[in-house]
């Protein structure tokens, strides 16, 4: 058990540190300019100076995919702040308070969730019109519902518990209590959600850009580069698989952090 | 019929590797109570885990053998010992609630012994089960049959329990704490329910407890296990009216001053 | 019975606020059937009369009540791009992507259950690390990717099938299951994926139970623990990740689809949405969730199948 | 090839057909599949009876059967071979007669007298009478859809069993452009069941999935060739050349360069245009600009065979002002030299305008097609060079239709403008002042001067001159940038031969033959 999980630490670790520390230095610099266009290096192959190959119009897929891979980790992070911080929120209220309150807005959490998260996203974008912040916004709100759920859960489980009994004894306040007494004891749990969120959100902005609706050309977007690029899947394969290996490894990495946290 | 001679166990799941029992000594004959006493983590457990061949994959036998009806039941492939535990040789465990499958009437669990080792019909099981039920003296026990574990009292599951490891009318019997988990009036009857099936079937019983009251109450012979090793065995008799090892004195000394 | 009276009155509600909500975005979103259908050839006025006619120009809530109404009555209304009953359109639409579905949900099922047994049997061996880590790897490829995966390596390269091509019912029964096995199997994939991740860890839960120790000490076979025993208990926990699975497929067919260029529902909600035909949208939505809620209901009811010490009440 | 008409387009058309027939046919295994293997691309090239064939469609024909109401482009396109006017286009862009067999123009086009062909059936087999005219045009009147122009019809009547006259409120020389709307029986509803009297009847459609036709035998004209057609809708692009390649579609319009690269192999491309006014339209009203120094600079910072090196490898025609080629009268290829590249007369304009260091607007694009949002990511780029700093925004067709096009709440769109009829007005009436679909706002009253002219005067010639006029105002005044007549490449299967360019936006299935 132990070796295994230092093993697999490891290499999560190792691969969201390598594709993280890639898109901060394409915060900074890329090989190409990402959005420039070049007629002669048209679909060209993967090669020394580009060693993604080149896309429909000259334009140097690896520094796309950096690009891209940034917004794709932004949305993913941003989603699950919204998602956790809200869910955090509504379970505590829920969980800590219960009666009425919980009855109703349990039930509102049961609504949201009977609707899958990608098509609320559909809707919404096509309400509020497609770009990166409708995105987060959207995939955010469809998030809430599962952390809220769990916090939920988990607040029922301590607010009994002896310690929050001595708290409410020594006349601790409400918000004391929940913030300082109980909140500590949620984190792990948290942390592991909020990490398998993550890479729900990430899949669904991939999916979404997919789709079309996200971030707008020319900007980058793995999903999009992809959705783009099927077109020329036999003429240039390069085009739609580097940004989709991205994700996957994206994924892979931090799954398997996420996977250590929720061991502990 | 049982006889266990200098058995050594070692868990490897740890580095170092930690001592299990080391070098024990235990022989049961026919109709005898051998009582197994010591403090929890002695090892009396793993020693009748050994015996039953349920010891985990990181758990290692390293040396000794465990004789039953002088077959070498560390020698036997899995297959054969299956056909033997359960059949001549069966259990019951502590915590009899959590020992039952929760998805599963008591009844099947019951008669499962006889679907795995006898060739009977379906009916006969029932019929066999039920009267098994009845002998655990479980009231109207029919009824009991289709119950779920959950149903029933921690006494009834530990009677059920009793019933499924009886079904096949074993030859030797080792119980695991069987009362430890109950409370005290419940005890009782679960050990006199234990002696009597010992005096119709004559058969052998391994009792592990760490209670020596309970062990005083039901065993002929009683081995005193202390960090692995066998301190002290004997009669009954000899072994709580003068004891020789420091330990076993304790654990008397203790008791006695308990009853003054 | 108190319990069934109580979860359809939650589907009731939950149906109307979905439905309102939907209409009410329809009527904030830019752009109507109207406008949809004249096109660039279109003048103000004509746009109006097309309006009328449409029965675009009521009120809101008279618009949504009336639809309400006919919905109730079992009337799913006119798809104002097709011009033909809703009904007639999506059931067909429906049946595809629902066969999508279940292919896929089998598949899953198919493949999970043994890899989850044998991996939580090897817990620990070479071989599970290998397969958790292979397991982990699927999970973390995007179905549609997966999908272009598929289409360039068996499509493309060793032309097995003919990308983009579909084929219905009527032309060939075989074919049309044969076409829709592969977007199903790239939906499947890394659900199957995370249910043998679920189940497995389930399992490996269920060994440590005592229950199982004294089974094995009536002579149980390991294929009776696992299968008999530890099976059924493992099982307990991972309905309601199936349940959710089946939602998830029918949601992903909207990308799936487009992967594939297969007109089942997906794509029609997408089409439908951008050409602002109001009653189809609503008409899929809301019978993507009832499909969902039903989901999780049936799973409560599999649950008191399974589980004795399940008590519905609460 | 800047300039290209309809002939020179035809030679280049063989030229390609030699070209590939020089490539010999390494054709994929699984066209095979289609049915009729027996030809193969050596054979002699003659037409021959009967065969069927699958032709892709980009989009659904989301849209009613119906003639008089359906509006969307690629509707009328197919519908082309199932309905017919009184008169209809032919590949050169003439008015030929069809379901009446002559008819003559009186009172400088005040008057329209039509003789009903003698015998022409509908698919369902009855018989066109002179009411099913007069309920046709009446209806055109009435439901408007198809365009404002039936509005100006004073009285359908008809002066005997033959003959039917229509009079207009006011003279219009062009009315007849108008008359290849759709004859339909009488009283029937066509949106159900669609009734023409078109070389092919429907049979059937699957709402996302195809519509099929069969040959109508009793055609009054030249029988067409095929049996069955099956239009197969592909919803997105990607598929498009699997689907060729494999034999799976036959026909498919409108490729990009890249796509139909990829399938020469196995068919014919045919090179055309889209008959498209592709433009960046600027909305002239908002600032920066209403104000013409502005435009201008755009235009010159524009380089229109930039954009068709990256979106069609350099195919496509370059445009003026808002008529393309194939209008051959009308079109004025002078104008595409108005605006040649020059970064430094931009940056200058720019200076003048009062923009020195450039400005900040949005590019609004519908997301439904790719070749308009690829132009929108190049102009990007083009702008950048003087500064100009452009942000694409895509939106939804439906959206697009209310924010831009009908609200005209943008600041510049990239769009394709097509005509509806074979007139010059199809495509230059928008821009009155007064025009409701004026979508881009312009106001300039010389331009609606002459364009007044031409409805008062009837000759013809004068007409085009003026029309011609008309462009050359839209060009100077820079009403928008004005990018390309998008190359049109359409690839047909080996098998089939007989594919012709229309000038109007319709596919003539009744010439497309398999070859023997």
């Amino acid at each position: 058990m132990h070796k295994k999980k230092l093993k697999i630490n490891k290499f999560g670790a190792i691969l969201s540190f390598v594709i993280v520390l890639m898109i901060i230095i394409g915060i900074f610099a890329t090989p190409y300019d990402p959005n420039k266009m070049d007629a002669a290096s048209k679909f060209s192959a993967p090669s020394i100076n580009h060693i993604f190959g080149c896309d429909q119009f000259g334009r140097d897929i690896f520094s796309r995919v950096l690009v891209g891979g940034r917004t794709t980790l932004l949305v993913g992070g941003c989603t699950v702040l919204i998602g956790a911080f809200f869910g955090m929120i509504l379970g505590a209220i829920t969980g800590f308070i219960g009666g009425i309150v919980d009855e109703i807005l349990m039930r509102i959490n049961d609504v949201v969730a009977s609707f899958p998260s990608i098509l609320l996203a559909l809707v919404f974008i096509s309400l509020l019109g497609p770009n990166t912040g409708n995105v987060i916004l959207a995939l955010g709100i469809a998030f809430i519902p599962s952390f809220a759920r769990i916090v939920r859960s988990e607040f029922i489980k301590y607010k009994d518990a002896d310690f929050v009994k001595s708290a409410k004894l020594m006349k601790v306040g409400k918000i004391r209590i929940l913030f300082v007494h109980i909140m500590p004891n949620i984190m792990p749990t948290m942390l592991a959600t909020a990490a398998i969120g993550f890479n729900n959100a990430v899949l669904a902005e991939a999916g979404m850009s997919y789709l079309g609706i996200g971030v707008m050309p020319p900007d980058a977007s793995l999903g999009r580069m992809m959705s783009e690029s099927q077109a020329y899947l036999s003429v240039a394969p390069w085009c739609a698989i580097f940004p989709g290996l991205f994700i996957v490894l994206m994924i892979l990495g931090f799954s398997l952090l996420s996977e250590s946290l929720n061991r502990k | 019929m049982l006889e266990v001679k200098n058995l050594s166990i070692n868990f490897y799941d740890t580095t170092p590797v930690t001592k299990g029992i080391e070098n024990i000594n235990i022989s049961i004959c026919e109709g005898e109570t051998v009582g197994i006493v010591g403090e929890s983590g002695s090892g009396k457990t793993l020693t009748a885990l050994s015996i039953m061949g349920l010891i985990e994959d990181h758990v290692k036998i390293d040396s000794g053998e465990i004789l039953f009806n002088n077959k070498n039941l560390l020698q036997i492939s899995a297959k054969e010992r299956r056909k033997i535990i359960g059949n001549d040789i069966s259990m019951i465990f502590q915590e009899p609630i959590s020992s039952l499958n929760p998805l599963m009437k008591v009844g099947k669990q019951v008669e499962e012994s006889l679907k795995l080792h006898k060739n009977m019909t379906k009916d006969d099981r029932k019929k066999e089960a039920i009267k098994m039920l009845e002998l655990v003296k479980l009231p109207d026990a029919n009824i009991i049959y289709d119950k779920y574990p959950h149903e029933l009292s921690g006494g009834m599951c530990q009677r059920v329990m009793i019933a499924a490891a009886m079904i096949c009318h074993p030859k030797l019997l080792i119980a695991d704490e069987p009362t430890t988990a109950l409370d005290v009036t419940i005890q009782k009857n679960i050990l006199k329910l234990i002696s009597e099936f010992h005096e119709t079937e004559n058969m052998g019983v391994m009792f592990i407890s760490h209670d020596l009251r309970v062990i005083r109450y039901i065993c002929d012979k009683v081995i005193v296990l202390y960090k692995g090793k066998v301190v002290e065995s004997g009669t009954v008799e000899d072994v709580f009216n003068n004891p020789k090892e420091e330990y076993t004195k304790k654990l008397v000394g203790i008791k006695n001053g308990k009853r003054k | 019975m108190k319990y069934i009276l109580k979860k359809t009155g939650f589907l009731v509600i939950t149906l109307l606020v979905i439905s309102f909500i939907t209409f009410l975005a329809f009527n904030i979103i830019p752009g109507d059937a109207a406008l949809s259908k004249l096109g660039t050839e279109a003048t103000v006025d004509q746009v109006n009369m097309l309006r009328e006619e449409l029965g675009l120009n009521a009120p809101f809530f008279s618009r949504y009540l009336s639809w309400l109404g006919g919905f109730i009555g079992g009337d799913f209304g006119i798809s104002f791009s097709y011009m033909i009953p809703v009904k007639e359109l999506i059931s067909g639409k429906f049946m595809i992507t629902i066969t999508m579905t279940i292919m896929a949900f089998v598949f899953i099922i198919l493949f999970s259950i043994p890899i989850a047994v044998f991996t939580a049997y090897k817990e620990n061996k070479i071989v599970d690390r290998v397969i958790t880590f292979l397991n982990q790897l699927f999970m973390s490829i995007p179905g549609f990717f997966l999908g272009i995966l598929i289409t360039f390596i068996f499509g493309l390269t060793f032309k097995i099938f003919m990308p983009g091509a579909y084929i219905s019912m009527q032309e060939n029964i075989g074919q049309y299951f044969y076409y829709l096995l592969f977007p199903s199997v790239a939906m499947a994939i890394p659900k199957t994926a995370m249910g043998v991740k679920i189940l497995r860890s389930s399992l490996i839960e269920e060994k440590k139970k005592r229950y199982v120790r004294a089974a094995r000490s009536r002579g149980n076979s390991n294929l009776r623990i696992y299968g008999v025993y530890m099976l059924k208990n493992a099982v307990i926990p991972v309905l309601t990740f199936w349940a959710m699975t089946i939602a998830d497929l029918i949601a992903n067919s909207v990308i799936i689809e487009r992967v594939f260029s297969i007109p089942g529902i997906g794509t029609l909600l997408v089409s439908s949405i951008a050409n602002r035909d109001f009653a189809v949208v609503q008409a899929i939505i809301i019978i993507i969730a009832v499909i969902i809620i039903v989901m999780n209901y049936l799973v409560d009811l599999l649950y008191k199948i399974i589980d004795p010490r399940i008590d519905l009440k609460n | 090839m800047k300039k290209l008409n309809i002939k020179k387009l035809l030679v280049l058309l063989l030229a390609t057909v030699v070209v590939i027939a020089l490539n010999g046919c390494s054709g994929d295994k699984q066209t095979s599949e289609v049915e009729d293997s027996s030809s193969s691309s050596q054979n002699l090239n003659e037409p021959q009876m009967g065969g069927s064939i699958v032709v892709g469609i980009p989009q659904d024909i989301e849209d009613s059967l119906d003639p008089h109401v359906a509006v969307a482009a690629g509707t009328s396109e197919i519908l082309f071979n199932v309905y017919e006017g009184l008169v209809k286009p032919d590949k050169d862009g003439n008015l030929i007669d069809a379901v009446a067999s002559e008819h003559e123009i009186k009172d400088a086009g005040k008057k329209y007298i039509f003789t009903l062909r003698e015998g022409i059936k509908f698919h369902d087999g009855s018989l066109v009478t002179v009411d099913d005219i007069i309920y046709s045009i009446k209806n055109l009147a009435d439901v408007g859809k198809m365009t404002s122009v039936f509005s100006n019809v004073e009285k359908v009547e008809a002066i005997d069993d033959k003959t039917v006259e229509i009079t207009l409120k006011e003279a219009d020389t062009e009315f007849l452009a108008f008359l290849t709307s759709a004859i339909v029986p009488k009283d029937t509803d066509v949106a159900k069941n669609p009734i023409g009297t078109g070389p092919y009847k429907y049979i059937s459609r699957n709402p996302g999935e195809n519509i099929i036709m069969e040959k109508f035998v009793d055609y009054w004209g030249d029988e067409a060739y095929l049996d069955k057609i099956t239009y197969k809708i592909i919803t997105d692009g990607n598929v498009i050349v699997t689907n060729l390649k494999s034999g799976s579609i036959d026909l498919f319009q409108r490729l990009t360069t890249s796509q139909s690269s990829q399938v020469e192999d196995i068919c014919d491309i045919y090179e055309g245009t889209m008959n498209l006014v592709q433009a960046l339209y600027l909305n002239n009203k908002v600032k920066p600009f209403d104000d013409v120094k502005v435009r201008q600079a755009l235009c010159y910072a524009v380089n229109p065979q930039e954009i068709m090196d990256f979106i069609s490898d350099g195919k496509g025609v370059e445009i003026g002002s808002s008529m393309f080629p194939t209008f051959g009268k009308y079109y004025v290829p002078e104008l595409t030299k108005t605006y040649d590249v020059n970064i430094e007369k931009a940056k200058s304009l720019l200076v003048e305008a009062g923009y020195p260091d450039g400005f900040e607007f949005t590019i609004t694009v519908p997301s439904n097609y790719q070749p308009h949002v690829d132009t929108a990511q190049v102009l990007v780029e083009q702008f950048a060079k003087i500064g100009v700093t452009a942000k694409i925004q895509t939106v939804e067709w439906a959206s697009w239709l209310s924010d831009v096009y009908m609200a005209r709440d943008y600041d510049s769109t990239v769009i394709g403008v097509d005509a509806s009829s074979l007139t010059g007005r199809a495509l230059l009436e928008r821009f009155l002042s007064t025009a409701g679909n004026n979508f881009i706002n312009y106001n300039n009253s010389t331009y609606d001067e002459v364009y007044s002219k031409i409805r008062k005067t009837s000759d013809e010639n004068e007409q085009v001159e003026l029309y011609k006029e008309l462009q050359k105002i839209l060009s100077e005044d820079a009403a928008n940038v004005y990018i390309q007549d998008m190359a049109n490449m359409v690839a047909l299967n080996k098998k089939y031969g007989g594919y012709e360019f229309y000038p109007l936006y319709v596919l003539d299935m009744s010439k497309i033959y398999l070859k023997k």
